[in-house]
């Protein structure tokens, strides 16, 4: 070996000054034991460093870097040979801040892929290898007092949510969750949320339908729509409210809401619209009176009220 | 047995030369992650360190434009393809961004070893006993694993580029 | 256990007869031993039973389906019991054909995935769960002698197509490969392959450009076009030609070939077409001299030629 850099650590925060030795050995074939060593930064020459001769004859140079400034440097343990400088030990020094607590964890629970799923923001790039786990346990009461832990939520790299499966979860229990950061210089949490995963359900929209005009069903009044609609098949088991939105389909009105509704009729006539108008009509339900998420509002439904 | 710059079968060169030209291609990228990654982009400035790690170097007397001989040439070029194999897998553990670049050359090299031989045993210029790699240098750090990468890649360029001047002299019936 | 049916085969021919036994025990709680047993094939009682007590006292029936016609039936030994028909013990038959042989093996080297890439024609439904792999092994000479076998190849679910990857290879020696389809009734083999990987290499086209007119380069004559082009990235180690076709965008007329052409230039003028007229231009490539598969038409390049 001719020569070798030791580093007190490869990681240090940004900014922050390092320092660096690097030893050549004298039984390195064809080398002067007396070279002069030398320090690159990345590709630049570095001033600053002191070589001492140690009592095993070995030759020992120490450099400190005041402030490292980039996320990610090389730094190279040279000497002169004949006109060349030999590169002997490179040391790859990665800079950066300790992960800062998670913020904004949110979840809900997916009745498609029947799923905790929970979302966070991860907080200011930290330049280093930032691991995210989404940690949670069973619980009773108010997540107080931990019961049994459930399996790490390990993300796909780089993503910021995680799904805990269906198993893991007793969907009418307290469980607590939190988000835990990790890099090489440390260690955040979240605060810790307690949710009960049904509390948080989010259905899928509502189907709406226009009603067509037929034996049993009158056409409607001008300024009326005849509507139905059905809950997401999924969520049949779960009682729900529901909600309208309706806005004419040009110009810039915004939408007048109209509610709370069953989540399920029949048949519902809509007034008080302008008559031989195009209409934008959208629903959106929630567990209810049990608490849930609101679902995204459906698809545009597209219908013109009668003329006068 | 060949004469000393008979020709070679002109699919057999065809397929030569492109493999060649193919390891060519998988060693630049190699050398073009180790300096990507590393800025570590000139050979000429870990010399001393590779002196020290003892990187053998193989010999292409034969293939020499002075003392071109088939059967020596080819010998020797299978030779080389051994060796360079055996410094490759020395080279194994390199950081994960440089696997593929070199997983690849290992496998393209060892097509072209094979190739080669059976070539040799078609033409009956194949020696009694396969040549073994030899003593290999041992990588004992991170650095000295890239470092080697760089200048077995940068021995290799110069071989190839040999090998292949001497193999299209063998073309010219 | 009150019922057991006993089935020489789960699987038989379709159309082909079956035989079945149950044997109800005597100490089958609330049963009377004497029971008359009873078979439902699917939904519908079967006649033509026969039923007869064993020396141990137990009652056996056996009974014929003289043709199964659908791929798959439920056997059902059953009993009254009060006015009910209660089901003892269920059988699943299922009825389909051995397979064929699979046909019209190809393979193509993809340079852009590293690996060979086999396609076959599975050959009519089976009915039956069939599973196809792909075989090959490593050879000298023309694949008659096998020096050392290949992983097989299992495709995913239901494809026909399977993907030998980069390190199982021998780019520039011979393999041999075949498909064996293997269900319940049977094996089956394609006529097997004997190809060498880099013979069927297949290129991405090349990249075709218009060259504009500049200082070094004249403009085009009318009815000519100055065109260049590269050869896909990946493949340029691999001597190739190349074709170009044209044909006017208006109109039925059918594409006119112009090759072979050499793999790269800097550039070329294309003439002999209608002036002011405009075109569309697009290339293929494939390995040459040494054996490969041409590459797909590359995108058209839609130039108008000049004004007379």
């Amino acid at each position: 070996e001719c020569g070798r850099i030791s580093l007190p650590t490869p990681t240090v925060h940004l900014g922050d000054p390092i320092t660096a030795s690097c030893i050549i050995s004298p039984n390195c074939s064809h080398l002067d034991p007396e070279s002069q060593i030398l320090w690159k930064l990345g590709t630049e020459l570095q001033p600053g460093k002191r070589q001492r001769r140690l009592a095993d004859g070995r030759q020992e140079s120490t450099i400190t870097v005041p402030h490292l400034n980039s996320p990610r440097v090389l730094l190279s343990c040279c000497v002169r040979w004949g006109t060349s400088l030999q590169i002997l030990d490179q040391a790859e020094v990665q800079a950066g801040y300790p992960p800062t607590a998670p913020h904004d964890l949110s979840c809900l629970m997916n009745l498609t892929t029947n799923s905790l799923i929970c979302r966070w923001e991860p907080g200011p790039d930290t330049h280093l290898s930032t691991h995210f786990t989404l940690k949670s346990f069973k619980s009773r009461g108010n997540c107080q007092t931990q019961e049994d832990s459930i399996l790490d939520c390990v993300p796909n790299n780089g993503q910021n949510h995680c799904s805990i499966p269906r198993r893991h979860l007793l969907l009418y229990q307290n469980m607590g969750i939190w988000v835990e950061a990790e890099n090489a210089l440390g260690t955040n949490k979240s605060p810790q949320l307690c949710l009960i995963p049904m509390d948080v359900v989010k259905l899928e929209p509502p189907t709406l339908w226009a009603l067509a005009p037929s034996p049993e069903v009158a056409p409607p009044q001008p300024g009326c729509l005849l509507l139905r609609w059905e809950p997401w098949k999924p969520s049949l088991y779960i009682e729900q409210k529901c909600e309208l939105r309706h806005q004419p389909q040009l110009g810039e009105t915004s939408w007048v809401l109209v509610g709370p509704l069953l989540s399920q009729t029949l048949q519902y006539e809509l007034c008080g619209l302008l008559p031989s108008t195009a209409y934008a009509l959208q629903m959106r339900c929630t567990r209810w009176p049990l608490p849930g998420q609101w679902s995204d509002w459906s698809p545009s439904l597209m219908l013109t009220t009668a003329q006068r | 047995p060949l004469g000393p710059t008979s020709s070679l079968p002109q699919s057999f060169l065809l397929k030569c030369l492109e493999q060649m030209r193919k390891v060519q291609a998988d060693s630049t990228v190699l050398q073009e992650r180790l300096c990507a990654t590393h800025k570590l982009c000139h050979p000429e400035e870990l010399v001393l360190l590779g002196h020290a790690l003892g990187i053998p170097q193989p010999s292409l007397s034969g293939c020499s434009s002075q003392a071109l001989q088939l059967t020596g040439c080819l010998r020797q070029l299978h030779s080389a393809l051994v060796l360079y194999q055996g410094l490759l897998q020395a080279l194994t553990g390199l950081p994960p961004e440089l696997t593929p670049a070199l997983e690849t050359l290992q496998l393209d090299i060892g097509d072209f070893a094979i190739n080669l031989w059976r070539e040799m045993e078609e033409l009956g210029v194949a020696p009694a006993v396969p040549p073994t790699q030899g003593a290999m240098p041992a990588f004992t750090s991170a650095f000295q694993r890239r470092a080697g990468g760089v200048l077995v890649a940068s021995n290799l360029q110069s071989f190839l580029e040999l090998a292949y001047r001497a193999l299209r002299a063998f073309a010219k019936p």
